[in-house]
């Protein structure tokens, strides 16, 4: 794989961030940053806090203390909506589709931001209410034909099998056209066939479009393989920040993670 | 083989995106148009004009307002005849005060007025959920009701808090006979069905099923939670103030606030529930069911001690009504859990494949 | 203001309040077990009482009669569960919910074939007259029936609570409350939990049936005991028997209070929905109910 | 096997709906009542009074004038909607149509007014309905028969009076009036507000949510306000309840008195010893010593053909309610057969016939209902005709009566229906008849 992308300044910064439940502490004091059109992977054991982490960084949770900065713009604390408004978008570990809504529906609601109709022109399905959706539709299709997933596009999504689920959850996420796509555990339960057709759309999505790319994963050769920079979590503590070949020989990491989860 | 799409190929998206994607659909979507605008007025008696089809358009329109809410966006409510009340007080408010408005915008500001209790009543959905929210909105029925009896500017200081609706008047023609209200009321559901249907179909429809569906995935992909559930609660509202508002003015003429007491909120969730939750259709089917089948059954057993001779107490007789209704109530759920109108998608799409079945 | 007024409207209250924590006890008990919202509770209330002194008109002893009414509760819950819950299972809770209310239709028709529906009247001997030394005394007046309904739901909660703690099935019900999947791996066949829970829902409805019965009488109206359930449950929460003792009362007197001192400025009849804004106001502060645990969405 | 059941239920509909051909002398009412639900009691006595005393009048005499009287049952559940349909169903029997209707409901009674009178259908509501409507100028197809909420009101009024001493001594006292929170218990508070100046008495509306089965906070009211009088206008179940309520906050039964619909044996037998002593109005008596009550057990009963399920309920109040009810019913068919000729009558001429009812005293003894029920004399403008109620005491097994017939005073109520009808009559744009022009 090439590693001779364009990367750029740092688009995201994570500062000083610290999230507990209750009394249970989720994440503690972790900095880190993410540059423009890199891919940056976020590991560590179960329960170090990875799935929580992005959830901080779009909104869903809200951090007791720190402050994340997006492109510039620092919140401490921000609405999951608006973090889309952003230009973040996201899949999940469990996926999290619109069961009673068909492929092409799902895929269409992560275009809901661009659109500009109300509810009354799209009731009365006029002039531009219905342009709009054309057009819409149009580019929906174009992220249809990028994951291949055409002879789907009716179905409801429910009786789906797994995998194409989660392409499915994907193909949403890129129909945001967003800045930065937080990936979370993208291959999991995958066979190897699956996970390779995934590593690609990643890689294909983050050079065609230039997509910052943050991902959690639990397949070491898929992250070392296409990852720019690594940052290493446990018990919700940063243990190592760094490119693959740093993190792989930091002795912490080892013990924690490489050495307990192989 | 008549109900077939092969050789029916889409070269573009607005052809894709028809309401009716399949020709056939839209043959039998005409004809059932013009069987209800034109052959029932002419056949149907004024016994099935007044009192069968005009209350089961109105109850569909009701089940279809609440299908927005409840269906769509998976609010649960028990508040709509609450807000049929609005719809038919504001409506005799509007044409009583100002009588040059007329009455079609009498009955879009009776709606709006539903809508902004709808959405007042719909704010604590933003933290309740379930059936938390359905009980929540109980508080909806008996608050309004409760405020219609008391504030006698409602009723025009009537008495006994009783409202007599108004002629419907358009252009000079009076709307007195069955017929003449039959055609209004279809007339009105017509075009709110096809809004709904519309509206459910683009953005705004796939925000409300995406906030059904998976509530965190909708707002991080931007949809706001709430806008898009009070934007839920205001438009199902409208629908059921209108729906009430013709209840008052087509069908009942007379009413009191009791006539929207909880037993009616009620029927309209069960009309959903029988046609199919998150369904158009299935809020018509519903409403056939749920105010057909009492109907049916009574005239049924009616027929029944006419034909054999058999003397029952008639006491008897309605409450097997009653335990006949129920039973096929459960019966229909646990052949179709999902309601009538999904019963009748896979008859659809069995006939599709047919004779082939795979 | 008058003191011996206030407590005697709180004290009332608080009494009234357990009536309704009594009609909630059924759904709480059902809801537990199996998730299901029964909209029928209140026609069970209705079929038991009626079934009871349809029995004891046509001389059956007191004691025999509410066995006899016991028994037909339990054969109909294990009815219940096969007929209308087992074919549903992994329903949709609405669709089980929609469900009760078929089942409320069919026990509403059954026992009017059965019994007629004509009103009763039920005497349990206690009478319902206030108390006349307390009335004496410190001129409040309480009556001894409402006393003997405190103490009825007091053993009643005490009998769910030692058949839930100390039992073999309590225990097995609870785990079904926790956990279906769980339940299903220690060996426990979940229809067998259903119809258990199902009957004992229908003797809990026996006695709110006795009590909302002799207070009122017996007639079809029984059945609207359910609506003075509602807001008490979602204050306590679905599914806790604490949080419907205490959402009773609650509920109870603070509608009594309302109606008395606040009632008359707004031309009275404000408890028809003044229980459902409590309720409604207090889950705005605490959506997950008074003794409900907070949920974390995860995602 | 769907088919065919749907073919089964089409054959029934269609011979529903085209009407079965049947014998032609015959006058149909229907009897759109319930059977179900939570006044079902009310609703099968009241019809099961009307339905005997049709039978009786077959059996004994052939029907009236040789026309024999049919009917048809329709289940509406008190349910306005259902009400409507049973009605829309009934109105095109053969062969005459629905030529008379008795709603039994107020809600109902409302929304048909407007749909009989297009019909030109007689509605009779006795003892409920629309009050004003006693203005048969304005409301020429309805009547509300005998007495009405406010005739009643003034009687009631009467009767506290004369258990006072005089009218005189209501000055300064403290009555309650306890109504069920829906059109019908609201019916009455303006004119008892209007007795209240007028006679000095101090009136406090209380008002009981439906159904009516918690009562606690209401009867506490009672007690801080200690009334001389508690008037309780309840339905259904709120009455037992308050009688209960009454007991449990010490208030004396015997100062209770209940208005019609808070009246039967229903009302009190689910209250227990806590309804000795309760006062109630009627304009019918209970029993079964009336020679037309004697006729209906012995043509009707005797020979196996009752309506009333519950043999024990013959001759309760709700039963010879329903016989008072077909009483009127058949006096006003005889007397439009006897203009219009002995076969079976439109509504319309139905409806000359109720407007022209003169139920004398001499009249009453044929019927053998002295006792049972009130003389009767409507006229176009008076739709009301009676206006007099009896008073009675439940003694813990059977009413008796303790007054004699108690009028109401018209000088209080006339103006003021004749004001509401006139308000109606303004909004609807409705030109009131000219009564001298009506013969």
């Amino acid at each position: 794989m090439s590693q001779t992308r364009n990367v750029g300044d740092v688009i995201l910064n994570v500062e000083n961030v610290s999230l507990a439940f209750g009394g249970v502490k989720a994440i503690t004091e972790v900095s880190f940053d993410v540059r423009e059109h890199e891919i940056r992977a976020i590991i560590g054991p179960n329960g170090a806090g990875k799935s929580s982490m992005l959830n901080v960084i779009n909104g869903v949770y809200h951090p007791q203390q720190g402050s994340i900065t997006f492109k510039g713009l620092t919140r401490s604390d921000v609405d999951s909506h608006e973090a889309a408004k952003q230009g973040i978008a996201r899949t999940f570990q469990n996926i999290a589709l619109f069961k009673g809504m068909t492929v092409l529906d799902n895929i269409m609601t992560g275009r809901n931001l661009k659109m500009r109709c109300n509810f009354l022109q799209q009731a009365l399905w006029i002039g531009p209410a219905r342009r709009e959706e054309m057009e819409h539709r149009r580019q929906v299709e174009e992220v249809i034909d990028f994951l291949e997933i055409q002879h789907i596009r009716k179905t409801p999504v429910g009786r789906l099998p797994y995998g194409l689920q989660k392409r499915v959850e994907l193909a949403r996420a890129l129909a945001a056209e967003p800045e930065m796509l937080l990936l979370d555990e993208p291959m999991a339960g995958m066979n190897v066939e699956e996970k390779q057709d995934m590593c690609r759309f990643v890689l294909d999505v983050n050079d065609h479009f230039g997509t910052t790319i943050v991902l959690i994963e639990h397949d070491m050769g898929v992250v070392m393989d296409i990852s720019d920079r690594v940052v290493v979590l446990e018990y919700g503590r940063k243990i190592a920040d760094g490119t693959p070949d740093e993190v792989r020989g930091n002795q912490k990491v080892i013990d924690a993670y490489l050495g307990v989860a192989h | 083989m008549l109900y077939r799409e092969a050789g029916q190929f889409k070269t573009t998206y607005a052809e894709d995106q028809q309401i009716f994607p399949i020709r056939q659909d839209r043959i039998a979507m005409a004809l059932l148009l013009v069987v209800a605008f034109v052959v029932v007025p002419m056949i149907a008696n004024q016994y099935w004009l007044a009192a069968i089809l005009t209350p089961f358009l109105i109850l569909a329109l009701a089940a279809l307002g609440l299908n927005i809410l409840t269906g769509y966006a998976g609010q649960l409510s028990l508040g709509t005849a609450a807000f049929m009340a609005v719809g038919a007080f504001m409506t005799y408010n509007f044409v009583l005060r100002m009588p040059w408005l007329g009455i079609i915008p009498s009955l879009v500001l009776a709606g709006l007025c539903a809508a902004g209790v709808g959405i007042a009543f719909g704010l604590p959905s933003l933290r309740i959920k379930g059936f938390y929210l359905a009980v929540a909105t109980l508080a909806c029925q008996f608050f309004v009701l409760w405020v219609l009896q008391r504030v006698g500017w409602f009723s025009n200081h009537s008495t006994s808090g009783v409202i007599t609706a108004q002629k419907i008047v358009i252009l000079g023609y009076e709307f007195v006979s069955p017929a003449s209200k039959y055609l209004f009321t279809l007339a009105v559901v017509a075009v709110m069905a096809l809004a709904a249907k519309n509206l459910m179909r683009s953005q705004t429809g796939r925000a409300f099923m995406a906030v059904r569906d998976m509530d965190v995935a909708a707002s991080v992909i931007g949809i706001r939670m709430m806008g898009t559930k009070l934007l839920a609660f205001g438009i199902s509202s409208f629908y059921c103030g209108v729906a009430g508002a013709l209840y008052a003015f087509c069908y009942l003429g007379t009413v009191e606030p009791e006539a929207f007491s909880l037993d009616l909120s009620f029927r309209v969730l069960f009309m959903i529930i029988i046609g199919g939750v998150g369904s158009i259709l299935g809020s018509f089917l519903g409403a056939a069911f749920i105010t057909l089948l009492p109907i049916i059954l009574s005239v049924l057993s009616g027929a029944f001690s006419h034909v054999t001779g058999i003397e029952i107490s008639y006491a008897v007789l309605s409450n097997f009504e009653l335990i006949v209704f129920g039973g096929l109530i459960i019966f229909f759920l646990i052949v179709e859990p999902q309601g009538l109108a999904r019963l009748w998608q896979i008859t659809k799409e069995k006939l599709r494949l047919w004779p082939f079945p795979h | 203001m008058n003191w011996a007024f206030f407590f005697e409207v709180l004290i009332g209250g608080l009494l009234a309040g357990v009536m309704y924590s009594l009609v909630a006890l059924g759904f709480v008990l059902i809801y537990k077990a199996s998730g299901v919202f029964n909209f029928a509770q209140g026609s069970m209330v209705f079929f038991a009482a009626l079934t009871f002194v349809s029995l004891t008109e046509r001389g059956m002893n007191l004691w025999v009669a509410m066995a006899v009414t016991l028994g037909v509760m339990v054969v109909l819950g294990i009815v219940i569960e096969r007929v209308v819950l087992r074919p549903l299972v992994n329903q949709p809770p609405i669709t089980l919910f929609m469900a009760t209310i078929g089942l409320t239709f069919v026990l509403e028709g059954l026992s009017q074939i059965v019994w007629g529906s004509q009103p009763h009247g039920l005497e349990l001997g206690i009478p319902d007259v206030p108390m006349e030394w307390l009335s004496k005394s410190a001129n409040i007046n309480i009556s001894q029936f409402d006393l003997f309904a405190a103490g009825v739901s007091g053993v009643l909660v005490a009998v769910l609570a030692v058949f839930f703690q100390k039992t073999r099935i309590g225990r097995a019900l609870r785990a079904v409350a926790d956990d279906h999947q769980a339940a299903l791996a220690v060996g426990i066949p979940l229809q067998h939990i259903w119809a258990i829970v199902w009957a004992v829902a229908g003797f809990v409805a026996l006695v709110a049936g006795l009590m909302w019965g002799a207070r009122n009488g017996v007639q079809y109206s029984l059945t609207f005991v359910a609506l003075k359930a509602l807001p008490v449950l979602i204050l306590g929460g679905f599914e806790s028997i604490p949080g419907a003792i205490l959402g009773g009362l609650i509920i109870g007197a603070s509608e009594k209070l309302a109606e008395v001192y606040i009632g008359p400025y707004f031309g009275g009849g404000i408890e028809s929905w003044f229980a459902y804004v409590i309720a409604l106001l207090f889950l705005l502060v605490r959506p997950e109910g008074l003794f409900g645990e907070k949920r974390i969405d995860r995602v | 096997m769907k088919r065919k059941n749907l073919a089964i239920t089409l054959a029934a509909l269609a011979a529903f709906v085209a009407g079965g051909a049947q014998a032609q002398n015959e006058q149909f009412i229907p009897a759109n009542g319930y059977w179900v639900g939570p006044y079902a009691p009310g609703g099968s006595g009241f019809f099961g009074g009307i339905i005997d005393y049709f039978q009786m009048l077959n059996t004994r005499d052939g029907g009236i004038g040789g026309v024999k009287l049919t009917w048809e049952k329709c289940e509406t559940e008190y349910n306005n909607a259902r009400g409507v349909e049973c009605y829309e169903r009934s109105k095109k029997h053969p062969p005459t149509g629905a030529s008379v209707i008795h709603p039994l409901s107020t809600g109902i009674t409302y929304s048909l007014i407007e749909k009989a009178t297009a019909d030109k259908i007689p509605v009779i509501s006795m003892g409920y309905g629309r009050t004003d409507a006693a203005d048969g100028r304005v409301f020429p197809y309805i009547f509300p028969l005998i007495t009405t909420y406010w005739s009643q009101n003034t009687a009631v009024i009467k009767f506290i009076g004369r258990k006072e001493g005089g009218m005189d001594k209501l000055k300064g006292k403290k009555i309650v009036n306890l109504y069920h929170d829906s059109a019908y218990g609201k019916e009455t508070l303006p004119v008892l507000d209007v007795q209240a100046k007028k006679y000095g008495f101090e009136v406090t509306h209380i008002a009981v949510p439906h159904p009516g089965n918690e009562q606690q906070a209401q009867w506490l009211e009672i007690r801080r306000i200690k009334p001389d009088w508690v008037i309780l206008r309840g339905w259904g179940v709120m009455n037992p309840t308050a009688l209960k309520a009454a007991a449990r906050a010490g208030y004396p039964r015997d100062k209770m008195v209940g208005e019609w619909w808070s009246g039967a044996e229903e009302d009190v037998i689910p209250a227990g010893d806590a309804a000795k002593g309760y006062i109630a109005a009627a304009f019918n008596l209970p029993g079964t010593s009336f020679p037309a009550m004697q006729d209906v057990v012995k043509y009707v009963y005797n020979k196996g053909k009752g309506d009333l399920d519950d043999k024990t309920r013959i001759g309760s109040i709700y039963h010879t309610r329903g016989v008072v009810a077909g009483i009127i019913t058949a006096e006003a068919i005889r007397d439009a057969q006897a203009k219009y000729g002995k076969k079976p009558l439109t509504g319309e001429q139905v409806r000359w016939g109720i407007e022209h009812l003169n139920i004398d005293d001499k009249r009453l003894k044929e019927l053998g209902a002295v006792g049972l029920m009130q003389a009767l004399k409507v006229s176009c403008m008076d739709h009301e005709g009676g206006g007099a109620v009896k008073f009675l005491q439940w003694d813990g097994k059977k009413w008796n009566v303790i007054t004699d017939w108690i009028s109401s005073d018209q000088s209080i109520v006339r103006p003021m229906i004749e004001q509401s009808a006139a308000q109606y009559a303004k909004e609807k744009g409705i030109t009131p008849r000219d009564c001298s022009k009506e013969s």
